[in-house]
């Protein structure tokens, strides 16, 4: 593209919305005489059929190469015109479609010559735009229609039983020897108050009962992954076995490990100084001794190192809290805590109903926190009572430390293996705000205890919710690399290397959010190389290359280049 | 022994053990010094080490054209030093391939260069100076400081004077590319001089922001004497100052403006002063 | 490896920087610059960063060829210096020496410019020996060996930045001569007062303190009335007019015929810029005047020359340090190639061929008789090419694209019997050679330029001539010897050892003198250290004279059919006829089409477009070209680069002539302008 | 901030910072559409600016910026997604740290840095596009223009007065 006069312009009257306030034939004059634009045609309302029409047939005109439409906004009926017109068979990389409407005629009602002019600026630059829009690379990707699970907690199950109702094949991988996770540790799960039999039973005999839908691995070890949306090849060994499959999404549902509180509180050094999950062991073996109890909450967490809240900490210790007296009922259980956080009605009515058996809060504060007394056996802990400003000493059979989820140890690998970031804590980053379930890798989602602690429920939501996002792309058919994204809503260009200029200095390679670009040798020199399926043309690369060899065809420096003349010339 | 003699014996060792192929330094060539690879022993007698003279970028192009297993010694300055390692971290030259020979500049040439760090990491002989500030030099103050209109006045009679030789981009020790965005008429007009000199100079400046090692090469080749490297001085300091980094000095390190986010930065837990630069209230 | 750093001389303008070619396996690959050159200091211009781009040109001449049917065709070294010396020596048997014509070289070394005259002189017996010198400081040379006694600059580059006040007149030193550019800054950052005159609003005028944008060809009247506002200022050095210069009566006569109002009008500056810009140059302590072709290519440029000597004589700036009279050389050896004798009227050393004393020394020195009779000059060899003129020998100059009205050149050379040219690549002029010797380039080659400062300097040869092609040093050692002349030199230093025994102002002049920074003559003796200014207590004639200039206005101004002034020159990027920087591929893309700049107005007039095509037309001829449009030319003007083969400038220039130096009025002519 | 629509019968024209120009770099996912709501609420805005839209502000080059300026541009804004809110996985956050580097090199040479206006996260609404860019026009109408800055390079005193 680029020839010399091969723009058609239109103009949109909209029915006077934009002819009201910009003087479209002065526009027309100026553009008519602009080089690059060979027609210009000025209509009514460019999004109703029949202009929609004329746009079409006018552009037969085997010499014209792009379109630029003086309308409204793309989120108004600028992007439904362009795919209007795709289905007329008009590729939407040859239709600009410039917004003087929301962006000119509306916002300078009162300024009609000012409107005027930056029209014509802005249709200058829509055609600068146009001309040097080059044909954007394209790659097709056939999605394999097998989804890999990588944990069997309760998210992961979860997420292979909603696949496999939808008829999809399920690879699940878990290190433990049976399904289950967490949940296998916990005697009852808060705050539905089931077994974790019970609660993940249905799910697992959809599984089980999939004749072969599901392909289960227990005991298993990762060993690489490669490749990329709609198609990954994943090693992994099974027992004695090594095991090589294809698939076209991953869920990542390896949820976290508990935290052990590392001497904090005495805990190891005197007896009856115990975690919550070492109190569920006992609950499960029905051995609980002693009816003094005192929780100590945000053990570990919350802290410098770990400035976070585990989000379900406050409602395990409420079950457990509960537990307790549901043993013993005349049992005296404190929760020290420095706040309690149950967010939404039915945790607000858990802690409710604690404090209404008679479980006793009390906050401590995080520069004096409790002190554990006792020679061999716990004795009491003592505290600082924020709410009364005193020292209180209460004396205690068991405390029990509720230690906070943490990243498993071995995230790091996982992380590398599948090229995903990790936040600050070491949980899996996802996506900000509208995508939280996917990664920076497109086609590897996260869910469950793994992206961030959650409590059972969520984790079951979540696993289901990866599901869906992990079916919808593997169930489109064939997909154009450059409509893949999660993001693209709209067609993106995607980067393109010129290998002869690059100079292999790897600025792109460290910038690139998607790792899509990379060094490859060729010929003897490190040259960048973009992996067109990961590509999401953000267009960071293009910022800090050197020497402009790296380029979104469709967005070029040259285009740019040249829209900032169109600005610069009018007028002088 | 002299500096020289010092970097003379070493250079000389390395060549006789076998250590490297060549060595690239200063040879006295009818009483005057030009580059020189030395890749006999015997040769070596004719080494010097004044004046400084900028070498990391030949070693880098002897490297690249080299068979592999060329193995080159440098006699290199701080400046080169740290040019040599922002080449290696932008994949332009193997550092194994590479020995440096380092020697610290002295007082004087420091000053000249405005160099805060007129020594390689590691010397093989003479004693380190200090560096200077370089806000702390007179002319520098004059450029850096005023009101807009005065630094506006001065700059462009400065720039307004460049004859467009590209001398600036030759000798910089970080400019690799081939072709070159300078080059290129969609960034600076071709053909013209001082045209479009404005975006040639701000343009070559930004591109050296996170890269520069201040080794003052423009500023010395410059014919219409521009003092180029005072365009670089408040990069460098906003750097230092916010990034804590400094081009050159650190292997490991990669430029802060092409790194992930680092822990605490743009999360709820500390927010960039500089979010909206209207707010900020400038 | 075999790689290796060659301090050498840049082959481009007079200025004479020191570059270090870097050699890799027998090919130059990179240009450095040379931090420890006495003039450059590690700087160089466009032009000198790409020295080596050109040299290893698959254009370039690998073979003798000889035109046969109108098709070159190869032959050996043996039948081509065979044929040159027959053909040669039959014309001066058939028509006597004198229908022989040279032209030698400002591009090649002094050594190969002795040998060139010498085998003019010597062994063709005729004078006819001349360069492109004519083209660019012919009236310098003329006007200021008659005023002064030395044609050459008469100060040092260094000597620049000590100045207080500069006058650039007719120079775009900016882009001509770049580094000598940054010297004269460094004055002005000094606190230098800058003044240029100029019609155009050059790259200098732009970073000037004062640009005086007169009227094309009018620096006669500008300098008379700036000489007569310092007389009525008692501004001017009566101790030094009085003590060291003759003719100031007749002077003071000649200016009172003038008045100021007049003076003016005619140069187009008001007489108060004019004023104020004659008080700077005289009050200053020490001041330098610059000056170029602006000067000089004009039918009154030798007149030009005198009134600039006459301004810094009435000033008595001349003859110390840090102020002077600076003519900048062209070429890289334009300055030796006048020294060593490329001239019609002069043996090496400017000693006069008219002259007895020097006829019998150079006689008995080559052991021939001579002709007594002055040659002819480039621009009256080509008026009598084809008729008394019947042989022609060029080393390395490109007539066609370098001298005026090439439309007429294209006429008269084929009407020559035989036509010899030695260049390093088939330029517009070989083609019309009947025989073509294929030469070295200055990375080929041993020997000395020197530079516009009178600074002989050593180059340094770093890779072997392409092909057959041998250095210009051995083409003439062998056509020497063809003529029976000393032709068996062992290398160059001794043929700067024959120059040194003949010519005064280079008797101290020897190849071991000369590693480091160079000689600048005079150097009287082998211990004389060279001489940084001319002229310190006493001329060189013995005082220095003023001299009455003869005004005469451009011959061809704008009329209804031709509106336009027409100015030529230079530009940065390339060089005189573009043989070298049009095949450096670097120096080509910076600019690689041929231009025309037009004033705003005269484009809106004509409804001209940036970039757009335009045609360019004179009473000789019309080029088409593209525009460019700025505001530094003058409405009603127009400047086109003279670099462009596919648009030759020299088709459209006249060959009026300066009746003193035969310079021809190459900066002013009538012109049209057409769209497309 | 007043909403300024055509039914409140307050239109004010803004003629400050006329005849300047103004680009904005717009984030399609964040200032784009702030822009949009703006105009589909008719609000009046100064006519100075011209809006580019980008994929993601890690797109615009500061070669581009600097050329804007150079080339007559009196102000340049950048508008994208609030830093750790980025579409894409925090691009925004290196560039805004780039055109931060920026600054200071504008100020060494008195192109003045607040000729480029930065804001990342205001814009995703229409009424803070608006407020955003009624201030950087207003700013930028009270700065000299840039011209003025490219026409101090042209410094000789020319007898005939023709300046560039």
């Amino acid at each position: 593209m680029g020839n010399d006069r091969s723009i058609r312009c239109f103009l949109c009257r909209c029915h006077g919305e934009i002819s009201r306030v910009i003087d479209l034939d002065e526009v027309a004059r100026a553009l008519k005489s602009h080089p690059g634009v060979r027609s210009l045609d000025v209509r009514n309302s460019l999004c109703l059929e029949e202009d929609m029409d004329v746009l079409a047939s006018r552009v037969e005109d085997p010499d014209a190469t792009g379109l630029v439409l003086g309308a409204c906004s793309l989120y108004a009926r600028g992007d439904r015109i362009r795919t209007a017109l795709e289905e007329k068979g008009i590729s939407p990389d040859t239709v600009e479609v410039v917004d003087i409407r929301e962006g000119c005629s509306w916002i300078h009602h009162g300024q009609p010559r000012e409107a005027t002019t930056k029209a014509i600026d802005l249709l200058r630059m829509g055609v600068a735009l146009q001309r040097h829009r080059e044909n954007p690379d394209e790659v097709m990707v056939d999605p394999v229609r097998e989804v890999f699970v990588l944990g069997a907690g309760p998210a992961g199950i979860s997420a292979a039983a909603s696949l496999v109702r939808l008829g999809v094949r399920v690879h699940l991988l878990d290190r433990a020897k049976s399904p289950g996770g967490l949940l296998n540790l916990v005697k009852r799960i808060a705050p539905e108050d089931v077994t974790s039999d019970e609660y993940l039973s249905q799910k697992q005999q959809t599984i089980f009962a999939s004749n072969g839908g599901v392909s289960h691995y227990p005991g298993a070890k990762l060993i690489s992954a490669h490749g990329s949306a709609g198609d990954f090849t994943i090693s992994f060994s099974s027992g004695k076995t090594e095991h090589a499959i294809r698939v076209g999404a991953v869920i990542v549902a390896t949820g976290a490990k508990i935290l052990m509180p590392d001497g904090l509180y005495r805990h190891g050094n005197l007896e009856g100084v115990l975690t919550g999950i070492e109190l569920e062991r006992r609950f499960k073996a029905g051995q609980l001794e002693g009816n003094r109890v005192v929780f100590i909450q945000c053990v570990g967490v919350r802290d410098r190192k770990r400035p976070y809240c585990s989000a379900i900490c406050c409602i395990v210790s409420l079950k457990q809290a509960c537990q307790v007296l549901d043993v013993d009922p005349q049992a005296e259980v404190f929760v020290l805590h420095r706040d309690i956080m149950c967010p939404g009605s039915v945790l607000e009515k858990y802690y409710r109903d604690a404090m209404a058996r008679g479980v006793r809060f009390l906050r401590y504060e995080q520069d004096r926190p409790p002190v554990v007394l006792g020679d061999e056996n716990v004795d009491s802990v003592e505290v600082y009572d924020a709410l009364t400003s005193e020292m209180r000493r209460i004396k205690a059979d068991l405390v029990v430390l509720s230690t906070p989820l943490a990243p498993h140890d071995d995230a790091g690998r996982i992380a590398e293996l599948f090229g995903l970031n990790r936040d600050e804590h070491g949980f899996y980053e996802v996506r900000t705000l509208m995508h939280p379930l996917e990664t920076k890798r497109e086609g590897v989602f996260v869910c469950g205890s793994a992206r961030w602690p959650v409590l059972g429920r969520s984790a079951v939501l979540q696993g289901e919710a990866a599901a869906m996002k992990a079916y919808e792309l593997i169930s489109r058919g064939t997909l154009a690399a450059s409509r893949l994204s999660t993001y693209r809503e709209r067609k993106f260009s995607l980067a393109r290397v010129d290998h002869e200029a690059c100079t292999g200095c790897g600025n792109c390679v460290a910038v690139c959010p998607y790792d899509a670009c990379s060094l490859e040798k060729k010929e003897g020199a490190l040259k960048s190389t973009v992996n067109l399926i990961r590509c999401s043309g953000c267009g960071s690369c293009v910022s800090v290359c050197p020497n402009g060899s790296i380029q979104l065809p469709g967005h070029s420096a040259m285009a740019i280049g040249e829209m900032l003349k169109a600005v610069c010339e009018q007028g002088s | 022994m002299s500096l020289r003699e010092e970097v003379l014996t070493r250079v000389k060792a390395l060549l006789k053990d076998r250590r490297v192929d060549g060595v690239l330094g200063l040879s006295l060539f009818e009483k005057e010094p030009v580059p020189c690879l030395f890749e006999d022993p015997f040769d070596v007698d004719a080494l010097v080490i004044e004046p400084k003279w900028l070498l990391a970028k030949l070693a880098m192009n002897i490297l690249k054209t080299a068979p592999q297993e060329y193995r080159l010694g440098l006699v290199c300055r701080g400046c080169d030093d740290r040019a040599v390692t922002e080449l290696a971290k932008r994949n332009q030259l193997d550092r194994n391939r590479l020995t440096l020979l380092g020697i610290p500049c002295t007082a004087e040439q420091a000053r000249k260069c405005l160099c805060s760090t007129p020594y390689p990491r590691e010397i093989v002989a003479g004693e380190r100076v200090e560096g200077m500030y370089p806000m702390n030099d007179e002319q520098a103050q004059l450029f850096l400081t005023g009101s807009m209109e005065e630094r506006m006045k001065r700059w462009a009679r400065e720039l307004n004077r460049c004859i467009k030789c590209y001398g600036c981009r030759n000798v910089c020790p970080i400019c690799v590319c081939i072709p070159c965005k300078l080059e290129d008429d969609l960034w600076v007009k071709r053909g013209h001089i001082p045209a479009d000199m404005v975006s040639y100079h701000l343009i070559r400046a930004f591109h050296l922001s996170d890269t520069c090692v201040s080794c003052a090469g423009c500023t010395d080749t410059c014919p219409v004497n521009i003092p180029l490297m005072l365009l670089q001085v408040s990069m460098r300091e906003t750097l230092k100052s916010q990034y804590a980094y400094e081009p050159g000095l650190d292997p490991e390190r990669v430029s802060p403006v092409l790194t992930e986010q680092e822990k605490g930065e743009g999360t709820l837990f500390q927010e960039p002063a500089w979010i909206d630069s209207l707010r900020g209230g400038s | 490896m075999n790689l290796n750093f060659i301090k050498t001389i840049c082959p481009y303008c007079g200025t004479g920087c020191g570059i270090i070619l870097q050699v890799k396996g027998g090919r130059a690959v990179t240009t450095l610059a040379d931090r420890s050159h006495p003039v450059s200091r590690g700087g160089l211009c466009i032009k000198g960063w790409t020295a080596h781009e050109f040299i290893h040109h698959p254009d370039r001449l690998t073979k003798p060829l000889l035109k046969k049917n109108g098709k070159f065709k190869e032959l050996s070294w043996d039948e081509a210096i065979g044929l040159a010396a027959d053909r040669l020596k039959e014309t001066v048997k058939a028509h006597g020496p004198d229908a022989v014509a040279s032209l030698s070289s400002a591009r090649c070394t002094n050594e190969e410019n002795y040998l060139f005259q010498k085998l003019i002189r010597a062994g063709l017996g005729t004078n006819n020996v001349d360069h492109c010198a004519r083209l660019c400081h012919g009236p310098t040379a003329a006007a200021m060996a008659y005023a002064l006694g030395s044609g050459a600059m008469t100060n040092s580059i260094a000597d620049f930045s000590g100045a207080e006040c500069i006058l650039i007149i007719g120079s775009n030193a900016a882009e001509t001569h770049p580094i000598i550019m940054g010297e004269i800054y460094k004055a002005r950052d000094n606190g230098a007062v800058l003044v240029v005159v100029d019609p155009r609003r050059t790259e200098v005028a732009n970073n000037a303190d004062m640009h005086l944008q007169i009227n094309s060809g009018t620096d006669i009247p500008l300098i008379d009335a700036m000489m007569k506002l310092i007389l009525d200022a008692s501004l001017e050095n009566r101790e030094f007019i009085a003590s060291r210069t003759d003719g100031f009566t007749e002077m003071k006569e000649y200016l009172s015929q003038r008045t100021l109002e007049e003076l003016s009008r005619e140069c187009g500056i008001p007489l108060e810029d004019i004023r104020k810009v004659a008080e700077l140059y005289a009050r200053a302590r020490e001041a330098s005047i610059v000056f170029c072709m602006g000067i000089t290519q004009h039918a009154c440029g030798t007149s030009n020359v005198y009134a600039i000597c006459n301004l810094a004589l009435l000033c008595g700036h001349v003859g110390k340090p840090h102020s002077g009279i600076c003519p900048l050389r062209g070429q890289n050896n334009v300055q030796g190639a006048c020294d060593v004798g490329a001239l019609p009227n002069v043996y090496p050393g400017y000693q006069a061929v008219a002259d007895e004393k020097n006829h019998a020394k150079f006689a008995q020195a080559w052991g021939r008789d001579l002709s007594r009779k002055p040659g002819l000059t480039v621009t009256e060899i080509f008026a009598a090419a084809g008729t008394t003129v019947r042989t022609l020998y060029t080393m390395g100059e490109n007539p066609l694209l370098s001298d005026p009205n090439q439309g007429h050149l294209m006429e008269m050379i084929p009407k020559l019997d035989f036509f010899i040219a030695q260049d390093l690549f088939m330029t517009e002029t070989a083609r019309y050679a009947d025989l073509v010797l294929p030469a070295a380039c200055y990375a080929e080659k041993t020997g000395t330029f020197t530079n516009t400062e009178r600074r002989i300097q050593l180059l340094r040869k770093a890779v072997d001539p392409p092909g057959e092609a041998k250095d210009d040093f051995s083409i003439l050692c062998l056509l020497l010897k063809a003529f029976g002349l000393k032709g068996d030199y062992a290398d160059p230093s001794e043929v700067m050892d024959e120059i040194a025994a003949l010519t005064p102002i280079m008797a101290g002049v020897h190849f071991d003198r000369l590693g480091t920074h160079g000689l600048q003559w005079p150097v009287p003796s082998d211990d004389h250290p060279g001489t940084r200014y001319l002229h310190k207590d006493t001329f060189t004639r013995g005082k220095g004279l003023f001299v009455v200039p003869k005004y005469t206005p451009p011959k061809e101004m704008p009329d209804e059919n031709y509106p336009f002034v027409l100015n030529t020159g230079r530009m940065f990027s390339h060089y005189h006829t573009g043989t070298m920087t049009r095949r450096s591929p670097f120096l080509d893309r910076e600019v690689d089409k041929p231009f025309v700049e037009i004033h705003p107005a005269d484009a809106a007039r004509l409804g001209i477009v940036e970039g757009g095509g335009v045609t360019v037309t004179t009473r000789r001829g019309s080029i088409e070209t593209f525009a460019r449009i700025t505001t530094r030319v003058m409405e009603g003007s127009l400047f086109a680069p003279f670099h462009f083969s596919e648009a030759p400038a020299n088709a459209l220039t006249i060959e009026e002539l300066d009746p003193d130096s035969k310079m021809p009025e190459l900066k002013v002519c009538a012109a049209r302008l057409e769209k497309g | 901030m007043t909403d300024r629509t055509e039914d409140s019968g307050n239109i004010q024209v803004v003629l400050e910072g006329a005849g300047r120009k103004i680009v904005v770099f717009a984030c399609t996912w964040c200032a784009l559409i702030g822009a949009d709501g703006a105009g589909k609420k008719r609000i009046s805005l100064p006519a100075t600016f011209r809006v580019i839209p980008v994929e993601c502000i890690s797109r615009v080059e500061a070669d581009a910026v600097i050329r804007a300026f150079t080339s007559g541009i009196d102000g340049v804004a950048v508008m994208g997604c609030h830093l750790g809110g980025c579409r894409h996985n925090g691009a925004n956050l290196r560039s805004a740290r780039k055109l931060e580097l920026l600054k200071p090199l504008l100020d060494t040479v008195g192109i003045d840095s607040r000729r480029l206006f930065t804001s990342y996260g205001t814009a995703h609404e229409y009424h803070q596009f608006a407020q955003a860019i009624e201030s950087f026009c207003s700013q930028i109408g009270e700065m000299p223009p840039v011209s003025a800055w490219s026409r101090s390079f042209v410094r000789a005193m020319s007898a005939r007065g023709e300046n560039e």
